[in-house]
Formats: C-alpha cells, structure tokens, sequence
C-alpha cells in the first residue's frame, strides 16, 4: 500500500487544521496532525488595557466557547483584583456555564459528528432523509442559545458577564423562562439519545491508555470550579492545585503548528467531555449516570471516539442540574446587586471547564486597573497532542484491516472530529511572560 | 432557481458562523426555501465548482498566504459579502497594531514560517467587496434581511447612522447620564444596541459612521486613557484618520 | 362634551388602578433604573405617577418607532390589522400638547389612518406633574396654548384625586372607582395646584414666542449655528426623545418566500446625516443639508418657526428631554434660542 | 378611513430605453376617475423594493394610458428597471400640485428642461400642443451634457420641425455630428428674444435655476411668472414623512411646482 494523503482545511471542526499521511509499502513514513490556523495575539491585545475591557476582548478568541472565556477572563480579574462576588452571581455563572456546555456540545454532536454516523457529508443533505432530526438540531441549538442569552445577553461575545458579576441581573421572569427552555430541551434530549443509540455501532472501536484531565472538587460535577485532577487508565489519580496547572500541562512548540502542545504524566493528555466523565463519573446527575449506563459508558473509558457519546451524557447531565438550581433561585428569589469594586490589585489566575475541557486564565494588572500581562492556556491545544498521539497508534490498526484509502481518511477525520477540536481558540497564546 | 451560497472563513473566531447556527429551525429552514449551501466548512464537507452566487467571508486577512485562496474565491464568485467585523474592518485582530512587538510577545523568540502574519487587513484591502455586513458578532437579524435581499436582486440597506438611534427606540439609559463614556455616538447602527441595553458601553464593533465627529468625542471623552477605546475595533479605521 | 369634575379618594386609588388594570392594556410612567419610561402596566406597584419625565415621550405608544403600513403579496396590500383599545395613563400636559400637534399633523391634507387609527382607540388620561426634570421649561414654552386631546386628567390634591372628565371615553373610567362629584374647593385646589407648577421649571424662556420664531429665523444665516453645532454628533437622539418629531423612513421587507412582505415606517430624524440626500444617478449624490450645522439650524428653525402658522405657535412643548439626553449638551432649545436672543 | 399608503395598480404595456440608463414605460391604469394634471407625480413601486417619486411624463389626455421615465439611480429605480411588459407596477397619486394650466392659457409660454427635467414637463408639453389653441407662443428650451443623453428622441425629432412649438436645443459637450448649440442652457436666451410677459417653466438639475433666473430678470419677467419644479427626498409623498420639507413648505404636497415668487425667499430651496 502507498499511499500519500493530505486532507486540507479539514471540515466540520471549528477552525483550520490538516492531516497529513505518508505511507510507503505498507509503512507508516509520517503521520502529521497540522495545525494551519492564523496566529492572533490576544496577549499582545489585552495589555494596556482595563480590567473592564479585557473579557470582552479575549471573549473574541473564540466564537463557540465565548461564554466560557469571558466566564474565565473575570474569574482571573476578579481574583487579581480582590473582586469577591456574590453567591448568586457564582451560581448563575454555574448556569451559564452548563448552558454553553450544552450549546456547544449539541453543535458537534448534531452538526460536526452526526453526519459521519449518517453517512452524509454534512447536516444538510439529511434535509431529505432525517428532516426531523435535523429541524430538531436547529431547534435544541436555538433554545440552548436563548437559554445563555437570557443570561449572558448574547451568547457569541456576552454582553452581560462583566467583572464582579452581571451588568444586567436576570429577572424572575427570565428564570422562569429558562426553566420552560430546560423543560422543552429534556423531551428533545431524549430523543437525540434515541438517535443516538441507533448509531452507537458506527463509532469506530479503539482504546489508547491516555492521562484524563479535569476539575475536580469533591462536591459536584464542577464546571466553575476546583482542582486539577488526573486519571489514568488503571484508575490512578493525581490532584494538583491551579497554581500547578502550568507545570502539568508542560507546553511545546512545534514546527508544525500554530497552536501550542502539552504533555504531563503521558506523552500526552486529553481533555473535554470524556476527560470529565472518566475522572468524576461519581458526581453526575442520577439522570446522566442512568443515560450513561444505558450507553454503556463506565469509566475509566478509553476509546476517544466515545467524546461525543460523554458530551450526550453531560447534556443530560447540565439540563437537570440547571433545573435544580433554577427552580432553587426561583424559590428563594433574585436580588438586585451592586457589582463590586477592586480591592487590590496584582496577579489573578482562574480555571473553568468549559465544553472542550480546562481552560485558564491569567492577569496581572498595574494600580490603576490596566492589564499588564495576560496569559491562557486553550482546552484544544491540550488535546492536540493527544490527537496525533492517537493517529500513530489507530493507523497502523486501520492498515492493518486493509481500508480503503476513502476508509483510512474518514476514519481519521472522525478521529479529530471526535475530540471536538477548537482550532481557532487553540491558536491565540503560547508563552507565559509578564511585563 | 436557489441561489448558490457559501461560507469562508480566514483570520476570526468563528463566532460569526456560530451566530448563523443560532437562528433557529423556522428561519434556519426558511433560508433554505431561498438558498442552496454549497460550501459551509466548518458544517459541510462538502465543496463545489460551480460559480457561487453569493460569498460570505468571514475574517480578516492576516498572512500573505491566504490571498491567493480570497482571489479563487473572488473568481469563483458573483457577489462578496463581507460579514462580521474581521472582514469588514480587521475587527479586533487589528488590535495588535497598537502593541510594539505583538509576535514575540506571544510565542517568544520561536521563529517558524508557519507564525508569520502581518497586518490584520479588511477583506476589502485583497479582493474586490460587494457588501459589509458588519458587526463582532453579525446581528442574526440583518444578516437574515440581507440575504434575502440578495437573493431578491436587491440593494441591502447599510445604516449610516450611529448606535444612538436604535438605543433610543430601545429607550436605554444612555450611558453618559450614568457618567460612563461610549462609542455608540460615532459607531455605526444596525447591531439594535445590545451593549449599552445590557450595561456595557458600546465600543464600535461595527465601525464608524461614514462621517464621524471623532474631534467632539474627543471633547466628550477627555481621558486619554479612555480615548484609546476608539481603537479596540476600529484601529484600521483609526489609522487612517490619524494619517489624515 | 362638558367638563365634569370628580374627586378619588387617596385611598381608593388602588383599588381603582387595579380594576383598570384588569380590565384592558393601560401604558403608564414606570422606573427604569434611575430613570422613567412608558410601559404596559401588570400591577400598581410598577405606576410612577411621581416621574419626573420619561425618557421617550408616549408618542412612541400611538406611533411606535417601527410601524407596518401594509402586507403585501401577489394579491396586492392589505392594511394591517386594526389595534386593541388602550389607556395611557398618567401623561404630563406638555406630552399632551405634543400629542395634539401630531393629531393635527397626521390629520391634514392626507389623514393617515394608520396613526389615527391607533390614536382613537387610546384612551389619554392626563396627570399632574409631581416631579419636575432638571432640564424642564414647559413652563415658558407656548403658554397661550394648553392640552387639549386628552380624555381626562388626574390632579393630586389634598387626600386624593381631582379627576376631570372631558370625553366620553374619559367618563367611562369612572366605573373603576369610587369616585364622587368634587367639590369647588377641590377644584380650586387642583387649578391652583397646576398653575403654580408653571412657573417652577428650572429653565425659562422670557420671549413670547412670536418674537422668538422672528428673531431665530432673521438669524438663518448667523455664523453662530457653526458654532452652537460644532460639537454635534449627527446623532439623532434630539430627535428621537421629541414628542412632536415625527419624522419617519419606509422601507419594505420580504418574507422568506420572496413574495409576500411588509412595508414599514421607522422613526427618522433630520439630525441624521442622509435625511435630505437624494441620488442623482451616475455616482452623483446632492444632500440639501450635508452640513452639520444645516441639519442643527434645520431642527432648531422647525421647533421655534417653521410649524407657528400651522400649530398655532412652536413645535416644541418644553419637555428637556433634548436637552437632558443630548450627550455635548447642545440641543437644549432653551440655550439655543438665548444665544440668538440675547446677541445684540 | 382610507389607508393613504395602500397603492393601486398599473400594468406596464411598453417599455423602451432613452437611453441605457433611462426606461420610458407606457403604464395603463383601469381604474375609472383616475385623473391628474400636468406637473404631478406618483409614488411609484414594487412590493418588496420600496416606492419612489416619479413625475408623469405625459398629457393626461391620453389616459387610460400614461407614462413614466425612470433612470436606474439605485434600490427602487433599478428594481423597476428588471421589469418586463405586461408586468404590474403599483402607484398611489396624483400627488401634489402641478402647473397652473388655467393660469397659464391665453398666454406666451416658455419652459426651459436641462437633463431629465424633460420628463416631467413633457405632460405639460404634450398638454399644451394637445390644447395647443388656448395659449399663445410657446418656447421650449432643452439642454444636456451631451447628445447622447437627449431624451425622447422621436418626439424631439418631431418637436424640431413642427410649426406648433419653437423647440431650442444645445448641449455642453458635442459629438462629431452634433449640428445644433454648444454651450449651457443659456446661451439660448441669446439666440431666441423671449416675451418678457411670457409664463415660465423651469425644471432641472439645481444649480441650472440660478442661471435661468438670472436671464428671465433680465429681460423682465416677474417672478410670479416662473414657475419651478422641486426635487427633494421623498418617502410617503403626503406631507407626513418629514423628508422633503424646505422651511415651512412640504414640496410633496406645497410643491412639487412652485411659484417663484414663493420661494425665493425660502432659505435651502434653491
Ligand atoms: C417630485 C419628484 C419627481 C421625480 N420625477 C422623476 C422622474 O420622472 N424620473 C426619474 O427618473 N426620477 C424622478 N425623480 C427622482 C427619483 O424619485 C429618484 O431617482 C428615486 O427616488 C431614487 O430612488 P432609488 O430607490 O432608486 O435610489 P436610492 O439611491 O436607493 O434611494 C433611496 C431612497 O432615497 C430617496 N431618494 C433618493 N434619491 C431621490 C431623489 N432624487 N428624489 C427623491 N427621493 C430620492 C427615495 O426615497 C429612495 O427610495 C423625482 C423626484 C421627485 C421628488
Ligand atoms: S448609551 Fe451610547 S449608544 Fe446609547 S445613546 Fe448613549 S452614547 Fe448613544
Ligand atoms: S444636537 Fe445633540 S442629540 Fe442632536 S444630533 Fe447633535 S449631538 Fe445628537
Ligand atoms: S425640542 Fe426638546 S424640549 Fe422641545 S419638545 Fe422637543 S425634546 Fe422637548
């Protein structure tokens, strides 16, 4: 078999990158997950800037996961600048965040992964034949958007999300609101889990042993907050405080690549979805460990394909918990709050998880609240490591039964599509350097 | 006939794209009672060689390299749209402009062929542009209304007149009665004001007006450090004016 | 129809406000952060009869910044359907004025029935003024010329309301409550009460308004409107908040089919840069007022001279809600017209 | 109450170009009644495109049938110019007030075009060679940039040699071929002696009326004796939408035509 395949501009992943093989009689002479997106410099941007500028311009990083950036830029703000907020503002955020979990995840599962499941090159041609499923697409992704919108104002670059909290409050109404959204989503949800399982066999079957990366904090499935935990796949756990959160995830350079890798116990890690599932399974949502079971998810599961089927549990896994914390607000009531003001000023960090797993952010600003140094470290530049690490090992697996040249590259496109990777956020930062 | 459309993609978030997956199944669908995808890479593998009637370009244009792919897609196509501040102006990449030294200060002293990037441009500095559908994010809405105009053979409606307006028919509290600045009084309209109607200033993601009065609002905003908001989207714009 | 005067208790006021609630849609003066607005009432609570001027007047309840003029469709247009009775309760008399001027401007020569359609199923329901805006000068402001359009008024007197009557459809409220005929010493509080607040207002014009339109419209050609106007942003906002600009712009849409649509009018402002240009073909372009200043003059010449003879004196009720919301503070009509009245 | 926006309906039965830019449409309107003066206009357009104004190009003797002239400048213009014969237009109108005919009967006449300000004096044009026995000398004065750009070139072929109408032309930058004037609109006044009791009509691009007026005070006519057609921005052609408004006059419903003498005075008219 020789073989020379460069897959361009890859499709149905946001952002730009190619793949590229070379196999000659047989032999595997290179395997190349290429990285071609256009740099941006949003360190270079923020600095100079105020402190009430700077999540509405990293928010530009990235149009899918903008609420979880912004989340995180002020979560680092407010943690530079002693900005303490309020229980009801972490707990909205907490909303916000699983809103955008599901969003972006309903995008990949319906609009990026479920054509290759279908066969079709894309949602559209599926018009035809599954016009339901695809209506449905549009219509859960419109309701998750307006879910995020009623809280972040809009739900690419927020308008809400400012340091200290939300420059406008939700009200009741609007939380009543969300709560007949998530009771509209649950019945949909249901049904894309039926779509779902008839599908299942699709998913190509491969394991690799991989270090799973994700928040942890004992108390909940946490998004908003926590620890750094890893997983390996003989059940082995490390925890690691945030302030280590750049050791663990040692970055690289490569020549390849506009985007930076990273590696810790492993010669690389994963992160996202799966990443989540495998390290606190235990904290789902009874209704999500059902659906998993169902499934036939445990973890520690090792096949990266399965992301999107974790991104479908996780689904079920932020309806229900948002409910439960919206009806608990609704019950208790929202107030009115006064967003508070700086109380110090200096280094902040924060990590959240956001639909492609852990992301960070870091600031240092100067008395008079301008930003003097930023750094981030993107959830798809953790996971581009591991994507070419998997590719060396399911290749030789794919030669070895003997696919078809159209097969093998498919079958490696899904394989980056799986992990749901956000090109054109992983692009924008690499170095730490303070000014 | 549909209409052939299509969607790029250069230097930007993609948050553009994402907006449009925003619109819903019944306008979603309705679009496609007008319209024919024939390239949308981030959703479709597809792609087509035929003449595309309407080309929407997203991003701005940062690297030498992408303008060999923005002239095919120029040739390939009837109409260009510019949608999204990236494309119409450079949009926040054009940022960079204002740091000395923005390369090496995020990937340091690495030096690959792949990190080269200049000058984040507008579309328009490569290709020929028919129409700007401005804004970072686009409004859903009067992306809807142009292309249906479009696909109608019609003129699309651009506002000149700044974010003020539509403020107003929102009835906001304008954000200088609460002693705060904004640009929406130089920036052009068509977004429906979302930033000051949720307590943020607007800050000109769409661009300036044909003919702003930049020397009043500098009267208006006399913080200099403040000034430097005019340069958050509208740096492209800005350095022309400054060179005038 | 004659006026009849009643009298509503303090504390049957509630009780009142809520039954109107109840029965139909009622628009009043609520709080918007610091600020008013108009807006469809659901509970007393949100009535703010102590506002000191809303930031759009209700104009924008009958003429609202976005209106359909008709449906269109291969078949040909169709009016749109007619709207749903409504009360707008609590307007100062100065917004009364202002309404009464685009009565009688929306009335000639071509009556439009769209807006007059949606005039005469509202119910005007005036109120006396409780709080007055830093800005205000309706106190000096056309004085020979008072509200005429409304249907009834509330003045806050002593323990409660003195409720005028002056149409049928202002009768018709009193069902509501429980309302008694008043008596003269109420009657004269009342009147006592609203001719006092005339001379409260924190700005003043102390020219008649003849003189005013006279001396501002010999000044067409002052070199003082570049002056006055080098600050402005073509920002429309003074146009806007107006309660008698009524400007507007029309533009058609189509719906997803290509085929049927709406033709709608939008609120439109002279301040606007392109409000006067037109298109000459071959590239050419003319605007009849491309100059900042030729816009300003523009505004200022039709709120004190150009609409006199029609209205019966100037097109501006002394709401400040221009000169509150005008971010360089330039388009205070007030300021405007001293600077011309006091040049020797 | 009537809606005053909700448009009637006209089919187009011809349509010609004057030029590439210009399209002459012949339009027929079944409506009985339908009636307007020269001078008049209609607001004119397509569902979904919008409405424009547009003069009547045409004597209203000739009703049923009537035309337009329509130079593609933009969103509506270029609309209308897609359309085919037998395809329906709509319009409401007549709008505003048109030229004085009664006035003007029994007297001399001169009306001088530059440009497409042929168009809407052509119903008066054809009005007045219609009725031609109730007036007495009648003038027309015609002027464009180039010879390419005259209009209605049948009719001016006929207008050049028909004894009822003393038809001047000239145009500013000639062709090889061009036999006729050289020079602005003007310069005809040097070569046709016009009747200072004479009734005037003038209607072109702006900048052409100061010049005219300066030649008609010359030789004495008074200004009541002058009449001008306005262009202005225009929305709703019924004095509502604001956008016309010079002063204290509405052109859509005041004008288009006015009087001279009314509007001398009037600051931004001319
Ligand atoms: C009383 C009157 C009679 C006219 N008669 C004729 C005629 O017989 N033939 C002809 O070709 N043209 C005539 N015009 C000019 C014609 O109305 C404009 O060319 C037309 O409005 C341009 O519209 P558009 O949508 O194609 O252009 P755009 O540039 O897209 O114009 C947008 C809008 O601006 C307004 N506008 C732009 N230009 C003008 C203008 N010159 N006059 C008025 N409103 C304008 C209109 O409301 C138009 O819808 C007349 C204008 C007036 C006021
Ligand atoms: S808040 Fe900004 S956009 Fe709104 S009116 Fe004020 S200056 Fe204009
Ligand atoms: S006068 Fe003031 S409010 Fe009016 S357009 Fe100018 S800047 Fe805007
Ligand atoms: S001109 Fe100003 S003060 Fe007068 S009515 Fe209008 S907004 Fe009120």
């Amino acid at each position: 078999m020789n073989n020379k395949i460069t897959i361009h501009h890859i499709t149905r992943v946001e952002g730009h990158g190619n793949i590229l093989v070379d196999i000659k009689d047989g032999k595997i002479e290179k395997v190349l997950w290429e990285i071609i997106e256009a740099p941006r410099f949003f360190e270079a941007m923020v600095r100079g800037r105020h402190y009430t500028e700077v999540a509405r311009i990293t928010s530009r990083i990235c149009g899918i996961c903008s609420v979880g950036h912004s989340i995180t830029s002020v979560k680092a703000t407010e943690d530079a600048l002693g900005i303490k907020i309020s229980e009801q503002t972490e707990v909205l955020r907490k909303i916000l965040l699983h809103s955008e979990n599901f969003d972006s995840h309903i995008l990949h599962i319906y609009f990026l992964v479920a054509p290759d499941l279908f066969g079709a090159p894309s949602v559209f041609p599926l018009l035809e034949g599954a016009k339901e499923v695809v209506l449905r697409a549009l219509k859960m992704k419109n309701l998750a958007h307006q879910w995020g919108a009623i809280l972040a104002g809009r739900t690419t670059h927020p308008t809400k999300i400012v340091p200290g909290g939300f420059s406008t409050i939700p009200t009741k109404e609007d939380l009543l609101k969300i709560k007949e959204i998530i009771l509209e989503l649950i019945p949909e949800m249901e049904k894309t889990l039926e779509t779902l399982s008839t599908v299942l066999d699709k998913i190509p079957a491969f394991e690799r042993d991989t270090e799973y990366m994700a928040l942890w904090n004992g108390k909940e499935y946490p998004l908003y907050d926590g620890k750094i935990q890893t997983i390996l796949s003989s059940g082995e756990k490390t925890l690691y405080p945030v302030e280590k959160y750049r050791e663990c995830t040692n970055e690289y350079l490569v020549e390849h690549s506009t985007a930076k890798f990273t590696k810790n116990k492993l010669d690389s890690l994963m992160v996202g979805a799966l990443a989540r599932f495998n390290n606190n399974y235990e904290f789902l949502h009874p209704e999500a460990k059902k659906v998993a079971e169902k499934l036939g998810l445990r973890p520690v599961f090792t096949n990266p394909f399965f992301n999107t089927v974790a991104q479908a549990i996780e689904c079920v896994h932020s309806l229900y918990d948002s409910l439960e914390m919206v009806e608990k607000l609704i019950k208790e009531g929202i107030k009115e709050e006064e967003i508070p003001k700086p109380s110090k000023y200096g280094k902040g960090i924060a990590v959240v998880e956001v639909p492609r797993g852990i992301l960070m952010h870091e600031y240092e600003y100067d008395e008079e609240g301008y930003c003097k140094g930023a750094n981030c470290i993107i959830p798809t530049n953790q996971n581009h490591g591991n994507i070419q690490k998997d590719m060396e090992a399911y290749l030789p697996y794919l030669i070895k039964e003997k696919v078809s040249k159209e097969e093998l590259e498919l079958k490696l496109e899904m394989l980056v599509r799986a992990y749901d990777p956000c090109i054109s956020c992983s692009t924008h930062f690499l170095k730490v350097r303070f000014k | 006939m549909k209409k052939k459309i299509a969607f790029f993609d250069f230097t930007c978030c993609e948050g553009c794209q994402v907006e449009l997956t925003n619109l819903g199944a019944d306008k979603f669908a309705g679009l496609l009672n007008l319209v024919e995808f024939v390239e949308f890479r981030e959703v479709m593998s597809e792609k087509t060689g035929e003449t595309i009637d309407i080309s929407f370009i997203e991003g701005s244009f940062s690297r030498e390299k992408d303008r060999e792919r923005l002239i095919k897609i120029r040739e390939r196509s009837k109409i260009v749209v510019a949608y999204g501040s990236c494309a119409t102006l450079g949009g926040i990449n054009a940022l960079k402009h204002r740091k000395e030294g923005w390369k090496e200060f995020v990937y340091g002293d690495a030096n690959f062929e792949i990190l080269n990037s200049s000058k984040a441009l507008p579309i328009s500095s490569v290709i020929k542009v028919d129409y700007c559908l401005h804004g970072c994010p686009i409004n859903r809405e009067e992306f809807l209304k142009m292309a249906i105009d479009l696909v109608m053979d019609k003129e699309p409606l651009i506002p000149n007149y700044p974010v003020c307006v539509q403020c107003k028919v929102n009835e906001t509290v304008c954000r200088y009665l609460l002693n705060e600045c904004c640009l929406g009084l130089v920036a052009r309209a068509g977004c429906g004001a979302p930033c000051p109607k949720d307590g943020i200033p607007c800050e000109a993601c769409r661009g300036f007006v044909d003919n702003p009065n930049l020397e009043a609002l500098k009267e208006v905003i006399k913080d200099k450090k403040l000034q430097e908001k005019l340069y958050l989207f509208t740096s492209n714009q800005m350095e022309e004016k400054d060179e005038q | 129809m004659a006026v009849f005067y009643y009298f509503l208790k303090e504390k049957d006021f509630p009780a009142f406000f809520k039954k109107l609630l109840k029965k139909g849609e009622v628009y009043g003066p609520k709080a918007k952060g610091d600020f008013f607005v108009f807006d469809k009432l659901k509970k007393l609570e949100e009535l703010r009869l102590d506002y000191d001027v809303t930031i759009l007047p209700p104009k924008k309840i009958i003429s609202p910044p976005e209106e359909t003029l008709l449906h269109f469709s291969k078949e040909g247009a169709q009016s749109p359907k007619e709207v749903e009775e409504k009360v707008l309760f609590g307007v100062h008399f100065y917004d009364i004025k202002a309404i009464d001027m685009l009565d009688l401007l929306f009335q000639e020569n071509f009556p439009d029935s769209i807006y007059l359609s949606k005039r005469k199923k509202t119910t005007i329901i005036g109120s006396s003024i409780e709080r007055i805006s830093k800005r205000a000068f309706w106190g000096s402001v056309g004085k020979h010329i008072g509200p005429q359009g409304h249907d009834g008024f509330f003045t806050k007197i002593k323990d409660g309301y003195l409720y005028e009557t002056l149409t049928e459809k202002g009768e018709k409220l009193l069902k509501y409550g429980e309302f008694q005929p008043a008596n003269s010493d109420q009657i004269k509080e009342a009147k006592k009460k609203n001719k006092e607040i005339m001379e409260k207002c924190p700005e003043k014009l102390i020219w008649d308004s003849s003189t005013i339109a006279k001396t501002v419209r010999e000044n067409f050609k002052s070199p003082l409107w570049e002056i006055l106007s080098k600050k402005c942003f073509s920002c429309g906002t003074c146009n806007m908040v107006c309660p008698t600009c009524y400007c507007f712009d029309v533009q058609d849409y189509f719906n997803f089919d290509g085929e049927t649509g709406t033709r709608k009018r939008h609120w439109d402002g002279c301040l606007l840069e392109d409000f006067a240009k037109i298109t000459l073909g071959g590239g050419a372009c003319e605007n009849f007022r491309g100059k900042r200043y030729e816009r300003y003059r523009h505004r200022a010449m039709r709120k004190t001279a150009y609409l006199n003879t029609k209205l019966g004196g100037p097109a501006c009720v002394g709401c400040g809600r221009c000169s509150m919301q005008c971010v360089p503070d330039i388009a205070d009509p007030v300021n405007i017209i001293k600077s011309f009245m006091e040049v020797k | 109450m009537k809606n005053p926006f909700i448009p009637r309906k006209a089919i187009i039965e011809k349509i010609t170009y004057l030029t590439e830019k210009e399209a002459h449409l012949l339009l027929k309107v079944d409506e009985k009644g339908f009636s307007y003066k020269p001078g008049q206009f209609i607001e004119v357009g397509l569902f979904g495109f919008g409405e424009i104004p547009i003069g009547f190009a045409s004597s209203p003797n000739r009703l049923p049938y009537f035309e337009i002239v329509v130079r593609n400048v933009g969103r509506v213009s270029g609309a209308i110019h897609k359309l085919k014969e037998k395809d329906e237009i709509y319009f409401r109108g007549p709008l505003g007030n048109g030229f004085d005919v009664d006035f003007m009967k029994g007297k001399n006449i001169l009306i001088v075009a530059g440009g497409i300000g042929l168009c809407p004096t052509r119903s008066l044009i054809q009005y007045i060679l219609d009725n031609r026995k109730d007036f007495k000398d009648f003038v027309l004065f015609y002027g464009t940039k180039t010879p390419q750009e005259q209009l209605f070139q049948e009719d001016l072929s006929n207008w050049r040699v028909m004894k009822e109408i003393n038809f001047c032309e000239t145009v500013d930058k000639p062709s090889p071929d061009w036999k006729g004037n050289v020079g602005v609109i003007t310069t005809l006044f040097k070569k046709v002696p016009i009747n200072p009791d004479s009734i005037v009509v003038i209607c072109g691009p702006p900048i052409m009326y100061k010049f005219v007026m300066a030649e008609l005070s010359g030789i004495g006519i008074p200004k009541k004796h002058v009449f001008v057609d306005l262009e202005r921005r225009m929305k709703c052609g019924i004095g509502k939408c604001g956008h016309c408004q010079i002063n204290d006059k509405y052109v859509c419903t005041d004008g288009p035509v006015f009087r001279f003498s009314e509007i001398e005075n009037l600051e931004e008219a001319l």
